[in-house]
């Protein structure tokens, strides 16, 4: 069946009709739409909370957040570049690179290796942008072609090896917490608040999801198109440069081989599930953050039961169909 | 081909009938309670303001909306169209208003979609295919290479299109929506000739249009659609054409009668001396030859030509839209060296597109949204958009333009065609241009609209900006411009200015230009 | 903006030499009456635009000759061609997806889940081994279909839950990867996987008849023609009357079926189920597909092409062995550096024919 | 014992330079031995040869580098004419064309590590066809010896679990609860090492539970995420049985970062003996790594010439691999890679 309307035909519609039809919210796909993730991410939570043992401890729901936060950063980028009808499978790449520049650089200090990690992440980013503006490749590809060849480049500056950090600074980063809250946390969500502002609010953030919904008439338009482009896949890849300077300063170790394997997966499904369309016009920030945060409970759950990796992937497929299900746009017909 | 006899109008059986039909939008009910009906062998104008629901009722008919209420009787049995698919299977062929073919695909690939000519080996046979779309299209007067991919071709060629391959099905039911919204006179005279061919098989015409002469010209009944409630149904000979429209806007015919029908004043504008922007030998190998032309503060200029003669080509270039192999432009004594649609803009040079669809509106995005966009720098304080800055902008144009929303946060893509016309007319005007450029300003607007868009025109002219007008309709041109430039296959051909302005001399001018179409290997994508 | 041109997408592609303009989409055959004859360098130009892949394959393949005499070998080709086989049938079915529009990338988990169902199968014989896999894997692709074809989600997130869900199920079929099917050697399974014909292994053959009736159902059927304006247009198509949705279905389930069909061939070449196959195979078909000149955007492609894709890739593959002991990092980094270069001349070779 | 035992085995619990290189196990002598004959390969002056190396991961971990570099090395030492490497990055389709074009480039002697056990049939045809003897090493193949392959050099994985129960049985006293970070799903090398364990605790610990087993993935950083949520939900657990080093660091870090004392409140045992693990192993965080070690090239290359030498090759050379524990580790640092 196609998109069954919530009003079966023929069903008697009253003759003058008010213009917003009362319908209770739980039978209104619209709500599902904007409000499914976080629901999900309740229900999962209950669900938890009654079933898992240790479950509602702060200390368990900050392990959480502290492992999703580079994730959410990876999708925050990921979901501004989805908003020009884009995507960036090079974001693992991207921090692979940064770890691998972090201890050949901390010789001369933590801001300059800082600064190097996250400057490769915007070069990615250059790179991946003028090959979408300007030389008018398709996203995936122009974006695979970092994804195949970044980790090799990482790989090769770090001549293939995994170096212990023992830098405290850079350490502390990602062990610190202010009021309770690990700094990573923090990071991610201000980050968030950063996004969710650019879209909302700024002339950038606007022109992105014009991009988005209409190239043609947005060129028209006289907006700079090349130069967002540009900046939302700089933007993307600086973020990822971010998540992996603090997921490298978690594990202690700069791990350039297995750094950020399929995290452009996990992010652009974080982004989907979150109800950010693929097919770009519009971004939304806080469903980007539902979305990892659910994914992430999802995985939680799997390793908490100590179900086997075949039940785990199939109950992870479900659950993503489910989510996009829910929240799909139905249109009226 | 002749008429067949005046006197039997509609005198058919009904085919195809909707009766108390209701379709719901999110915010909108844009059909309550509507009945029609069509008869074989008629041709049954559909009328109405933008948005009152024309589409939406042609939609219902032909299986793309299902209907929330009532029903529908194909030859008297009771039917549900669940998709198109089922509609023309069961003989209900349409044109819908925004062209919807698949702009990648070739010409003949598009008129036989999902219909193709097969070999003996049940292989399409694309020879053959092509073969029959040449000789199809030329019987609609198209002389185009049928392999061209559909979208290098102009709007108006493409609506030819999608005619000739709704009309060579063996439909029971034709419907039209706006057909004749991007043709010319000349393509408007082949549908006609069509439409009759049609009548005389006794084939049902649903015919949508927002131009009255047309109406009495080929219509014998006709629907009048208001606030998707249905108003009226009649025959159209003997019904005043005052009467008709003020059954569409609601208003009493005084009123009607005393505001006109063209919005235009009929006496020209004061045009300044110095021009504020001249085009000098602007050409692009196979699309503009040299075309030169000068506007001036407070003037409107007419761009006359046939379809495909680069009318939208040149407001293109000028706009920065187009890239030029040479030619130069001059915006009040400063030539611009590159042009591109943000150079334009700062030049004060502002255009409206022709096709509102594929190169205006955002539809994801609201009205507001659509009508700042291009705006959004100047409503902004170090890249934050001011939200008060743009709700007053948005404010004064949907009060201005009168545009019919039921909130500026309403998706432009939900709005009827003519309003997301008013909403991309607000874009340009809210960045205080100097030059407006307009291509096709009034296509698929009502007769108000039409006539507040065509005041407005003139009000702005009045204001002193330089207005370029592109219009298909032959009566807007000329009462609407203070000069006419005419081009042939990218040249200009004439001129026409001051009181040489009238009809005849443009038809002249016109036929002068038409036997030449351009072998269709020069065209070029766009 | 200080683009040196008003080069926007739409401008762009118009800025081309549009002597090659009208160069026609389809393999539609010869010249109109009517219409000017185009010239031999037109032809040759059109030629080169529409097969932009198949250029820069026959380039690398001269080069790669004269620096490396044993490239040239029959021997090479043969292994070149055996490797490239399983990925083109995979390609097939990925490049009928994406001219719809959409993407599919379960294909890797479905090609390693067909392999070890039709080993696991093969020791009922030959039919069993060729079917379970088929009914799976067809029945996999037909989820896909119905969700992104009747339910309207997106392809690339309903196809991304069925990559992982199908190698969930490989992973419970094989005792989470413990287990591995052995095809019975000497098997009439086996022959199909490793027999060869003057020297060219059986999947070789099946893949280049595959592409021939490939070809002919895109170009020369109305299911074909279907597919181009659904991609072209989904929302045209649909009003065009044609059965969208039905196409869709059908495409997806496609795309699963010879996914499954590779996988099963494949394990007939290895006489074995192995597990951890097809990681990462679904960017390589969507790299090839692309690089063979259909859009991602849909509606406008050919199979040809990503037969082409296919070598080209599988080409360089070998060509980075001749080379010699590259450092296996800097094998990544030459790769995604060809990857550009391929994608961006393709582009640039075949500007004429597109808009965005 | 036959005559294949290495004489030139260094002492392996001397921490010197030549530490670390492999020894060989006594040999099986159940089955008959490969010769030069029975192979129906062609003699061969090594010195003169190409000799092709096919490994089968990138050189992006301790193991697979030093692996590949000591075949180069003792290649060089040697002197081949020709050592072509290739890498199939994961991928078993890619090995198996690696193969082929080493072969179409004229190796005359093939070192494979193969990606898996099961699938490189079409590769060994290849080579059998032009009649180039491969010798394989640290994975063994499901294939028939002497006739697809000549010989297997490396470790036998599910000793290494065995061992590694036996060890984690020591460490824990043979009770508590145990947690396995298991490598990657679907690899023969996990299915190995968790076989070996788990029946080896099943059968000698009954008190020792196995409460999780949860895939690392031979990641630092997945192994250091799975044991965030086990230290959560699972606060009883005791020992950690990695199946790399990799995971077990992970491990390491998500204990102390939780406040936990890896080494004693949580025992751990690894498998591979990289120098970070030793190192830890040193300064008390971990328990026991049993080695898996990968250093091939003289092992590789002297088999090859005895076999060039009409000498016969049994049928599995397998190494012993060392066991380190917190004494030895200190001493044993040099050999670890
Ligand atoms: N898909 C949709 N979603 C929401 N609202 C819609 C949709 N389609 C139409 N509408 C609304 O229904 C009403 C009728 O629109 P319709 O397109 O039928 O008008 P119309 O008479 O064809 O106008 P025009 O002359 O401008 O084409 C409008 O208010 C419009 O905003
Ligand atoms: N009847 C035709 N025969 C051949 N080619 C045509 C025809 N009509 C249009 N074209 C092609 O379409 C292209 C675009 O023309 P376009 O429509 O933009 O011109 P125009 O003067 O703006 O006309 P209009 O806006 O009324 O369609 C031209 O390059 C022309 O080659
Ligand atoms: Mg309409
Ligand atoms: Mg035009």
């Amino acid at each position: 069946m196609t998109q069954a309307p919530a009003t079966a035909p023929g069903a008697a519609a009253p003759a003058p009709a008010p213009p917003a039809p009362a319908r209770p919210w739980y039978r209104d796909p619209a709500w599902y739409q904007a409000y499914g993730v976080y629901v999900a991410v309740g229900a999962l939570l209950l669900f938890n909370a009654l079933i898992t043992d240790r479950f509602l401890t702060t200390d368990n729901l900050t392990t959480q957040l502290v492992q999703v936060a580079p994730i959410v950063i990876v999708a925050l980028g990921m979901a501004l570049v989805i908003g020009t009808e884009g995507v960036d499978l090079s974001v693992g790449s991207a921090m692979a690179l940064a770890a691998a520049l972090l201890p050949l650089y901390l010789g001369y200090g933590l801001v300059p290796a800082l600064v190097l990690a996250l400057l490769a992440g915007a070069v990615t980013g250059l790179v991946n942008g003028v090959l979408v503006s300007v030389a008018g490749l398709q996203p995936i590809v122009a974006t695979l072609a970092l994804f195949v060849g970044g980790r090799g480049l990482a790989l090769v500056l770090a001549d293939g090896q995994l170096k212990q950090i023992i830098n405290p600074d850079l350490l502390s980063l990602g062990t610190a917490s202010l009021l309770g809250v690990p700094v990573v946390v923090l990071i991610a969500a201000g980050l968030a608040l950063a996004v969710a502002f650019l879209v909302a609010r700024t002339t950038f953030g606007r022109q992105i999801v014009a991009i988005g919904g209409n190239r043609k008439a947005a060129v028209l338009a006289g907006l700079p198109v090349k130069r967002v482009l540009t900046g939302v896949y700089i933007l993307c890849g600086t973020f990822a440069a971010l998540a992996g300077i603090l997921a490298t300063a978690r594990l202690t170790a700069s791990d350039p081989s297995s750094l950020g394997t399929l995290m452009e997966l996990s992010a652009i499904t974080a982004v989907v599930v979150g109800g950010t369309p693929l097919s770009g016009g519009s971004v939304r920030v806080l469903g980007t953050v539902a979305g990892a945060v659910l994914m992430q409970l999802l995985r939680a759950t799997l390793v908490k039961h100590d179900l086997p990796d075949s039940t785990a992937q199939i109950a992870q497929a479900a659950i993503i169909v489910a989510a996009v299900y829910v929240a799909r746009e139905r249109r009226s017909r | 081909m002749a008429p067949p006899e005046a006197a039997t109008p509609g005198a058919g059986p009904p085919v195809l009938q909707a009766a108390g039909v209701g379709k719901r939008f999110p915010g909108v009910v844009a059909l309550d309670d509507v009945s029609f009906d069509l008869r074989a062998g008629e041709v049954h104008a559909l009328v109405g303001e933008n948005g009152a629901g024309k589409s939406t009722l042609i939609k219902v008919l032909t299986g793309v909306h299902r209907p929330d209420a009532g029903e529908l009787r194909l030859a008297g049995e009771p039917v549900r169209f669940q998709r198109p698919f089922e509609a023309q299977q069961a003989g209900v062929s349409t044109i819908y208003q925004e062209v919807n073919l698949v702009p990648l695909m070739s010409v003949a690939r598009n008129v036989f979609l999902g219909r193709e000519p097969r070999n003996r080996l049940r292989l399409i046979d694309f020879p053959r295919m092509n073969r029959e779309a040449a000789e199809l299209l030329d019987g609609f007067g198209v002389r185009v290479d049928p392999r061209r991919p559909l979208h290098t071709l102009g709007l108006g060629t493409q609506q030819m299109v999608a005619l000739a391959r709704a009309v060579s099905v063996q439909a029971r039911v034709v419907v039209m929506d706006e057909p004749t919204s991007s043709l010319e006179p000349r393509e408007v005279e082949t549908l006609f000739r069509v439409i009759e061919e049609l009548r005389a098989r006794d084939v049902a015409v649903v015919y949508v249009s927002h131009r009255m002469d047309e109406l009495y010209r080929i219509c014998d009944r006709v629907t009048v659609l208001r606030d998707g409630r249905h108003i009226h149904t009649g025959p159209l000979k003997g019904l005043e054409r005052m009467r008709l429209v003020s059954m569409m806007l609601g208003r009493d015919m005084a009123e009607v009668r005393r505001d006109g029908v063209t919005g235009f004043a009929a006496d020209g504008h004061d045009a300044a001396r110095t021009p504020v922007l001249t085009a000098d030998g602007l050409t692009r190998r196979h699309q503009l030859d040299g075309v030169s032309l000068s506007l001036h503060a407070g003037e409107v200029l007419g761009l006359g030509g046939l379809l495909g003669s680069g009318r939208s080509e040149t407001a293109k270039a000028l706009a920065g839209g187009l890239a030029l192999d040479s030619g130069e432009v001059t915006v009040a004594g400063k030539v611009l060296r590159r042009i591109t649609p943000a150079a334009a803009i700062e030049a004060g040079i502002s255009m409206l597109p022709e096709d509102r669809k594929a190169e205006g509106i955002v539809p994801g995005l609201s009205v507001r949204e659509n009508i700042v966009l291009a705006a959004l720098p100047r409503l902004s304080r170090a890249g934050i958009v001011s939200r008060a800055r743009q709700d007053r902008v948005v404010e004064i144009f949907m009060k201005r333009l009168r545009i019919k929303a039921s909130s500026p946060e309403q998706k432009v893509g939900e709005l009827s065609g003519g309003n997301q016309q008013k909403v991309l007319l607000a874009r340009w005007l809210c960045l205080e241009p100097r030059v407006l450029l307009l291509d096709e300003p009034t296509r698929g607007i009502d007769v108000g609209a039409k006539a507040e868009v065509q005041g407005l025109i003139d009000e702005l002219a009045g204001e002193g900006l330089a207005v370029l007008l592109i219009s298909s309709d032959i009566e807007e041109l000329i009462e609407g411009a203070d000069r006419i430039v005419v081009l042939r296959s990218g040249a200009p051909a004439g001129e026409l200015a001051g009181d040489a302005v009238t009809e005849p001399a443009l038809l002249e001018v016109l036929a002068d230009s038409a036997p030449t179409p351009r072998p269709a290997e020069e065209a070029e994508p766009r | 903006m200080n683009a040196p041109r008003p080069a926007e997408p739409t401008a762009a592609s118009a800025t081309a030499d549009p002597k090659a303009a009208p160069a026609p989409l389809s393999d539609a055959p010869s010249v109109r009456a009517g219409t000017e004859e185009p010239s031999g360098r037109e032809r040759l130009l059109g030629l080169v635009q529409r097969q932009g892949v198949l250029a820069v394959l026959l380039a690398v393949i001269l080069v790669a000759s004269l620096l490396y005499p044993s490239f040239a070998s029959l021997d090479n080709a043969r292994g070149v061609t055996a490797q490239a086989s399983f990925l083109a049938i995979v390609a097939l079915g990925m490049t009928l997806v994406i001219i719809t529009g959409g993407i599919d990338l379960s294909v890797g988990s479905v090609f390693a889940l067909g392999g070890v169902l039709a080993a696991w199968a093969s020791q009922w014989g030959l039919l069993p081994a060729l079917l379970v896999p088929l009914l799976v894997c067809g029945a996999i692709g037909l989820v896909n279909g119905l969700l992104i074809g009747r339910a309207g989600l997106a392809p690339f997130i309903v196809t991304l839950a069925t990559l992982l869900g199908a190698r969930g199920l490989l992973l419970a079929f094989t005792d989470e990867g413990a287990t591995t099917y052995l095809v019975p050697k000497g098997s009439a399974f086996a022959w199909l996987g490793g027999g060869t014909v003057w020297g060219f292994i059986i999947p070789v053959l099946i893949a280049l008849a595959l592409f021939g009736v490939g070809g002919l159902v895109l170009q020369r059927t109305s299911f074909g023609q279907g597919l181009f304006a659904v991609g072209g247009s989904s929302d045209a198509a649909t009003l065009m009357g044609l059965p969208v949705a039905r196409t869709k279905v059908l495409v997806y389930t496609l795309s699963g079926l010879l996914a499954g069909l590779a996988g099963a061939l494949n394990a007939a070449r290895l006489t074995s189920g192995v597990t951890i196959l097809g990681v990462g195979m679904e960017l390589d078909a969507i790299s090839a597909v692309v690089i063979g000149g259909t859009l991602l955007i849909g509606g406008a492609g050919s199979v040809s092409g990503t037969l082409w894709g296919v070598l080209l890739l599988a080409v360089i593959q070998n060509l980075i062995n001749q080379i010699g002991s590259l450092n296996s990092s800097y094998q990544s980094v030459v790769s995604g550096g060809f990857l550009v270069v391929v994608v961006v001349a393709q582009r640039y070779l075949a500007r004429g024919r597109r808009s965005t | 014992a036959s005559g294949c035992s290495k004489s030139e085995t260094a002492d392996t619990s001397k921490g010197d330079a030549t530490a670390g290189a492999q020894a060989t196990q006594p040999a099986d002598t159940s089955g008959k031995g490969c010769t030069l004959e029975t192979y129906g390969a062609p003699k061969l002056d090594l010195k003169n040869a190409v000799v092709g190396f096919s490994q089968s991961e990138k050189e992006a971990n301790p193991f697979r580098i030093a692996e590949t570099q000591s075949i180069k090395d003792e290649a060089a030492k040697i002197g081949v004419k020709k050592l072509l490497t290739t890498n199939a990055q994961s991928q078993l389709p890619k090995q198996i064309s690696d193969i082929q074009d080493m072969l179409a480039q004229g190796a005359e002697f093939l070192i494979v590590a193969p990606l898996n056990s099961d699938g490189l049939e079409p590769a060994f045809k290849a080579a059998a066809a032009k009649k180039v003897p491969v010798l394989t090493v640290d994975r063994k193949v499901n294939a028939e010896a002497c006739k697809d392959y000549l010989s297997f050099l490396g470790s036998d994985f599910v000793e290494q679990g065995k061992r590694a129960a036996d060890a984690m049985i020591e460490a824990t006293g043979g009770k508590g609860q145990v947690a396995i970070l298991l490598g990657a799903s679907g690899n023969n090398v996990t299915t190995d090492r968790t076989k070996g364990f788990v029946d080896r605790v099943e059968e000698k610990a009954p008190d020792l539970k196995i409460v999780a087993q949860q895939t690392g993935e031979f990641a630092r950083d997945k192994g250091q995420q799975v044991m965030e949520q086990l230290i959560q939900s699972k606060p009883g657990i005791t020992g950690v049985y990695a199946e790399n080093d990799e995971m077990g660091l992970g491990a390491i870090t998500a204990l102390k970062a939780n406040g936990k004392k890896p080494g004693e409140d949580v025992k751990i045992v690894s498998v591979d003996g990289t120098r970070n693990a030793v190192q830890a192993l040193a300064k008390g965080e971990m328990n026991a790594v049993i080695e898996s070690n990968p250093r091939f090239g003289p092992l590789a290359f002297a088999t090859a010439k005895k076999f060039y030498a009409d000498e016969s090759i049994p049928e599995n050379v397998l190494i012993t691999d060392r066991e380190y524990d917190q004494d030895n580790a200190e001493k044993s640092l040099g050999g670890a890679y």
